[in-house]
């Protein structure tokens, strides 16, 4: 059917600031509905770097954040058109090298002596859920690092400078080069990705964010780790 | 000329301080998935953003260039504390986290920055994301480098060269064209070299300031940046093709300029 | 020009070409350039005034023609390589037209910033030592070579030297600076022959002594007498040339009023001749033969007398 | 002297390099929260991480002139290809976009890089996550200027002083701690001012080779991005305070060591 | 040592001070410092040569006691300040001890390098061009001062020079460079009375002349002929004092066997006499007094007639 409901026609092109995490779907997003008339042009960078662009002036037409609180920035500021909507979630995983070389199966097991630990820094969105996760599941460990990304966490991991850290299924799912271990549901925490149109967006910005929340969208999104709503 | 042996210490130092330079390299080279290396560069996004890095730095050094000569000129005949002032303000990009420059970039020339602002009210210009703002984070960043080496040119130029040509009835003008810039030339193709080399490697200001635009504000180091969170070996690949591309340059140029004088 | 180091010799080109601040005024052929009283400040590029410095300065990075073509395109003229290269192959410096100035010798560089200077056909021409960068043996040749060219040219020239020899074979006139100021001007015998400082009688290489003059001798300080024919009165200087200054190893008895006695201080070989530094209450240099030398003993340190006839010393007001 | 005037052209172009250098830093300072000022710099994290980035930048800066120097004179004394080859490696360092860098340090001296491998099998150490790496990656990027600047120095440095003191029975030692580098001060002095403000700023290659750790890696620059994240104006503030600790020191500085010579 | 520019003077000064390469061998006082044979090369540093350049080369960044005290220092003799503090005393410049090098003149920062080269009790002291780069009227003072030092002075002493008056003034024996080999080497008075070069012979200011003797006469190339007492045989050199040159307007019938016709060149100053280069057949510089010259109205383009005594020409082997 129509992916982007009623009063959809034409051809748009829209500007779409998202989470640099949101790329791989994005991207494929993108593919579908040039297909269909809508020419999107990305600007992925870290979420806070978007929301300084955005606050201080930059044009455009949908932004999708890789956490409530800076969309919440973005609303106070009075620039988001409407309710943000969430549209996708992200679960925490335990990011290890390939074959889980150091046999390590829950959170608890991060708190071993010897093992080099890495989290996002409690700032960061994804830091701040893994100290959650931690506390949760009532585990004390002392990280090497407090990496100012997740990709910092998952690379480190990835280049065996560390053993273990936490990160989102998405990140372990796109990188392709590390194994995850699950976190139990009452240890995990939930991340939620809102998207929203901005104001003086054009129509083509209701379009892109149909799609993201259509059928077609999710079904991306899954098969890039993320959680449909 | 006969000179004294190079004791080994000296040599042992070199040769580490050599080593930090090379071995990152050779972990970046055995690293470097080269079967690869041609698929990326085949691929449009990769061309794309090095003919965009290319086009930004060098850009920006002609605009370091007319700015910056002109700015090592005054500071050159600047004395006592206003010159002390006036250096450390030119040295400020360099101590300033890039990012923070992008930020200060933006409260300055965005749409609601200090100048930016009068700029989008009375033109309906909007700097940021363009590739002006690539060109300018860019220049922002590394016109130091240029104004450093082109004033100390200056302070070691002997002035009698223009005194000679003003005797000789040469305008303001023609002393400058003809006998100060070619007597500078090794001070300003060194400081542009370091400036180019500067701006070619830029990330923070630019994507802070710039934004992320494939064909429009994405070079190299931020296509990298982006490739590191997706696909590492392809960022890895893009950084060498993109320190082969500058070392050629560099290697091809040098001799070529700095050796005729 | 002569005068001592640091007498602003160099001071005063530089304000005469207009590369310097200056207080004063500069009147060239009727037109003023410089006027600090009513402000006028003919800025160096509109003063046609050729300036060639101790060292060439030609510039390194162009020819040598487009050196001396650089001034005539400076002045717009039509075809300047054209012009320069005759002003070149006049000089027989023609082979090396299309020279890099580095390939030159210094005798060669220094010869072609005159050329530089005179291509432009300068109302004044102002030459700052222009030789002392050579070496003795080509300073010979550049220097007949700048003679012809100043013969030949009719504006106003002044040369700035620390050399005599080159004072007088090129000097209409001389001008001594010292701390400054003008001590002595005038042509370059009356000047020689009447020096006013002990720069200028070290120059002409003669004894300068200064005292007061009382009818037929001369007091200088410290009660010495120097008798002379003519002294006049009031303050004078007195000149005694080396060649007139008789030395003997015991007193000597005969015509000469003048006889003192002193301390030889340095014995140097001067041409064919050798000139003994004395010092004592009247401290002269005198000229005399080797033979003398040989037969006297003179070495450093020896004991000596001095005789001069007064008629040999010649008095004028200081 | 006098000069010709400076005509209005020139004038107006350096006024325009100044603005490009001031107008950002203006937009930092009107937007500043300046009540937060004294807050911030009494906050532990501040102070810490202040205390960290000077430590750092300084040891960086040492190391840079212990190998520094050594790769200089080596450099300088070098000829034809090799030279050229051998100089554009040293610039190397300055084209890698700084995160790229950092990832270059890790596949050379990480746990699992070319010689980190060898350190960590043999003595369990690990580089990565430590100070140690911190100054590390400030060196790699921060030595090239010195270097750059040493061998400039170098170049067009007397070498007759050299040989006066040979000649008096200096050996070589003597010769290069009383002749060389007290006649290189000046070059040593601009280049190691210009490699301290670049290890000050270093960011993308710190935080990927060594991580942040509150009080052993996290620098000024790494606390102003993760300030920016939470509190844009306490990263403002953060800059700022860096701004003003390296500007008073190359005002200060300057004049005690360039004026002597 | 003297020579033209480009000999090789300051080449071999610096190889003998070890600071060059050179292929060879070397030896002072019986030790081998260098045979490239052997592969003997000592290191500069322990050669106990005392150099002196042209200009100075003091260290800029300490003071002048501490230039001085440099190679004691290095020597790791005791108390090297007041050492260094005696001779600077001893030579007068006790006063700039605790200046900066950039604060003294000219030919005080040659005294003081000097002194820095002496104070190290060197075995060789060599010296190139130490005055060259020196004032006129401070290097008669500075030439003195060298003279007492190195009179003093017990090593081997070499010394660089353009000047032949520093030469005559300074050297035990001459040694002349030319093209990088040894053209002549004698006393100075035998060189110069017998130049074998065109170089010596400009600094002996006499004119020397080429060509092929037979009994009382000797051809140049391009067939003239001089006459001369005793010329023997074979090739040979011929020596006249431009002093023994007589200059006539009109072709001089009298008994000097050698006449000669030509014209004038140039005509220079110096001191009190004249030189006259004459252009012809056989080219010559005469010296005559300034009256002669006004008298025969002598300047560049005259012809004149030249005249000189056969038993002026001295002539010798080449
Ligand atoms: N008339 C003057 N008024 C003001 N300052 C002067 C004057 N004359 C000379 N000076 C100062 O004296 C110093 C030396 O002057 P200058 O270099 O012209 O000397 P010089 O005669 O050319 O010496 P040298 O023989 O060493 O070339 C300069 O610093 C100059 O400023
Ligand atoms: N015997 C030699 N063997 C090889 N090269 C030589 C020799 N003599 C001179 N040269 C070369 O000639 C050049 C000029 O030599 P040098 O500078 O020693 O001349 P100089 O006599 O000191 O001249 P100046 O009078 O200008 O000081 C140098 O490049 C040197 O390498
Ligand atoms: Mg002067
Ligand atoms: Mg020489």
């Amino acid at each position: 059917g129509n992916p982007c409901g009623d009063g959809c026609h034409g051809q748009f092109s829209i500007t779409v600031f998202a989470a640099a995490s949101l790329q791989p779907p994005f991207d494929t997003i993108a593919a579908r509905l040039r297909a269909l008339g809508t020419t999107a042009t990305f600007n992925y960078a870290g979420t806070q770097v978007l929301t300084a662009q955005l606050t201080q002036g930059a044009q455009a037409d949908v932004f999708a954040s890789a956490d409530t609180a800076h969309m919440k920035t973005l609303e106070d500021a009075g620039l988001v058109d409407g309710t943000p909507q969430v549209f996708a979630h992200n679960k925490l995983e335990i990011v290890v090298a390939k074959g889980n070389p150091k046999g390590i199966h829950g959170l608890a097991d991060l708190a071993r002596t010897g093992l080099v630990v890495v989290l996002a820094d409690p700032s960061v969105p994804a830091g701040k859920y893994a100290q959650q996760a931690l506390q949760k599941a009532g585990v004390t460990v002392h990280p090497a690092s407090l990496e100012l990304q997740v990709t910092g966490v998952l690379s480190k991991v990835a280049l065996g400078e560390a053993d273990a850290g936490i990160v989102y299924v998405s990140d372990i799912v796109t990188s392709g080069k590390v194994d995850g271990v699950g976190i139990p549901d009452d240890q995990n925490v939930i991340a939620d990705y809102p998207i929203a149109s901005l104001k003086s967006a054009h129509q083509g910005a209701r379009i892109f964010v149909n799609f993201v929340l259509s059928t077609d969208g999710q079904t991306i999104l899954k098969a890039a780790g993320f959680e449909g709503v | 000329m006969r000179r004294a042996k190079t004791p080994a210490a000296i040599g042992i130092l070199a040769a580490l301080g050599l080593l930090l330079f090379l071995l990152p390299l050779a972990g970046l080279i055995v690293r470097a998935p080269w079967s690869q290396a041609f698929g990326e560069l085949a691929d449009p996004t990769t061309t794309t953003a090095l003919g965009l890095s290319i086009f930004c730095s060098l850009t920006a050094t002609g605009f370091a260039l007319l700015l910056g000569i002109p700015l090592a000129m005054i500071l050159a005949r600047t004395r006592g504390t206003l010159r002390n002032v006036l250096r450390a303000l030119t040295t400020l990009p360099m101590v300033l986290p890039p990012v923070v420059g992008g930020v200060a970039l933006l409260l300055a020339f965005g749409r609601r920055g200090l100048v930016g602002s009068l700029l989008y009210q009375a033109f309906g210009i909007q700097i940021p994301f363009t590739t002006a703002a690539a060109v300018m984070a860019e220049t922002f960043v590394a016109m130091p480098f240029l104004v450093i080496a082109v004033e100390a040119g200056l302070l070691s130029l002997d002035h009698r060269y223009e005194e000679a040509a003003r005797s000789l009835g040469a305008g303001y003008w023609r002393v400058f064209t003809r006998v100060t810039l070619p007597l500078l030339r090794p001070a300003i193709f060194s400081g542009a070299v370091l400036c180019w080399a500067r701006a070619l490697g830029e990330f923070g200001a630019t994507i802070t300031f710039a934004g992320n635009f494939p064909g429009r504000t994405q070079t190299v180091p931020i296509a990298v940046y982006l490739a590191l969170e997706t696909k590492p070996e392809a960022a890895i690949t893009l950084s060498l093709i993109l320190l082969v591309v500058s070392v050629a340059i560099l290697i091809g140029m040098r001799d070529r300029w700095l050796g005729a004088l | 020009m002569l005068g001592p180091n640091g007498a602003g010799k160099t001071t005063l080109l530089r304000a005469l070409a207009g590369l310097d601040d200056m207080e004063g005024r500069v009147v060239l052929d009727g037109e003023v350039l410089e006027d600090t009283i009513q402000g006028v400040h003919v800025p160096a590029e509109r003063r046609h005034a050729g300036l060639v410095f101790q060292d060439h300065v030609l510039f390194p990075h162009i020819s040598v023609v487009e050196n001396v073509a650089f001034g005539l395109r400076a002045q717009r003229r039509p075809q300047p390589a054209a012009l320069a290269r005759r002003w070149l192959d006049e000089a027989g410096l023609g082979d090396h037209a299309d020279a890099m100035p580095r390939a030159l010798s210094g005798g060669q560089a220094q010869r072609v910033a005159l050329l530089r200077a005179l291509a432009t056909e300068p109302k004044l021409l102002l030459l700052d030592e222009p030789l002392s960068a050579l070496d003795v043996s080509i300073r010979a040749e550049v220097r007949r070579e700048l003679t012809r060219q100043l013969g030949s040219f009719r504006g106003v020239r002044l040369l700035v030297t620390h050399d005599p020899l080159e004072a007088m074979a090129l000097a209409d006139r001389l001008v001594v600076l010292e701390l400054g100021s003008v001590v002595q001007t005038g042509a370059p015998d009356e000047v020689t022959a009447r020096p006013r400082s002990r720069f200028v009688a070290d120059l002409a290489g003669v004894n300068l002594l200064r005292g007061h003059a009382h009818g037929d001798h001369v007091s200088l300080a410290g009660d010495a007498l120097v008798a002379a024919a003519e002294a006049g009165s009031g303050d004078v200087f007195a000149v005694i040339h080396p060649r007139a200054v008789a030395l003997y190893k015991t007193r000597p008895d005969g015509t000469p009023r003048n006889v003192w006695h002193g301390r030889v201080d340095s014995v140097d070989l001067y041409g064919g001749r050798v000139r003994v530094r004395v010092k004592g209450p009247v401290p002269l240099v005198a000229e005399v033969t080797r033979a003398a030398v040989q037969e006297l003993g003179l070495a450093s340190g020896t004991d000596v007398w001095m005789a001069v006839k007064a008629t040999e010393v010649s008095v004028y007001p200081a």
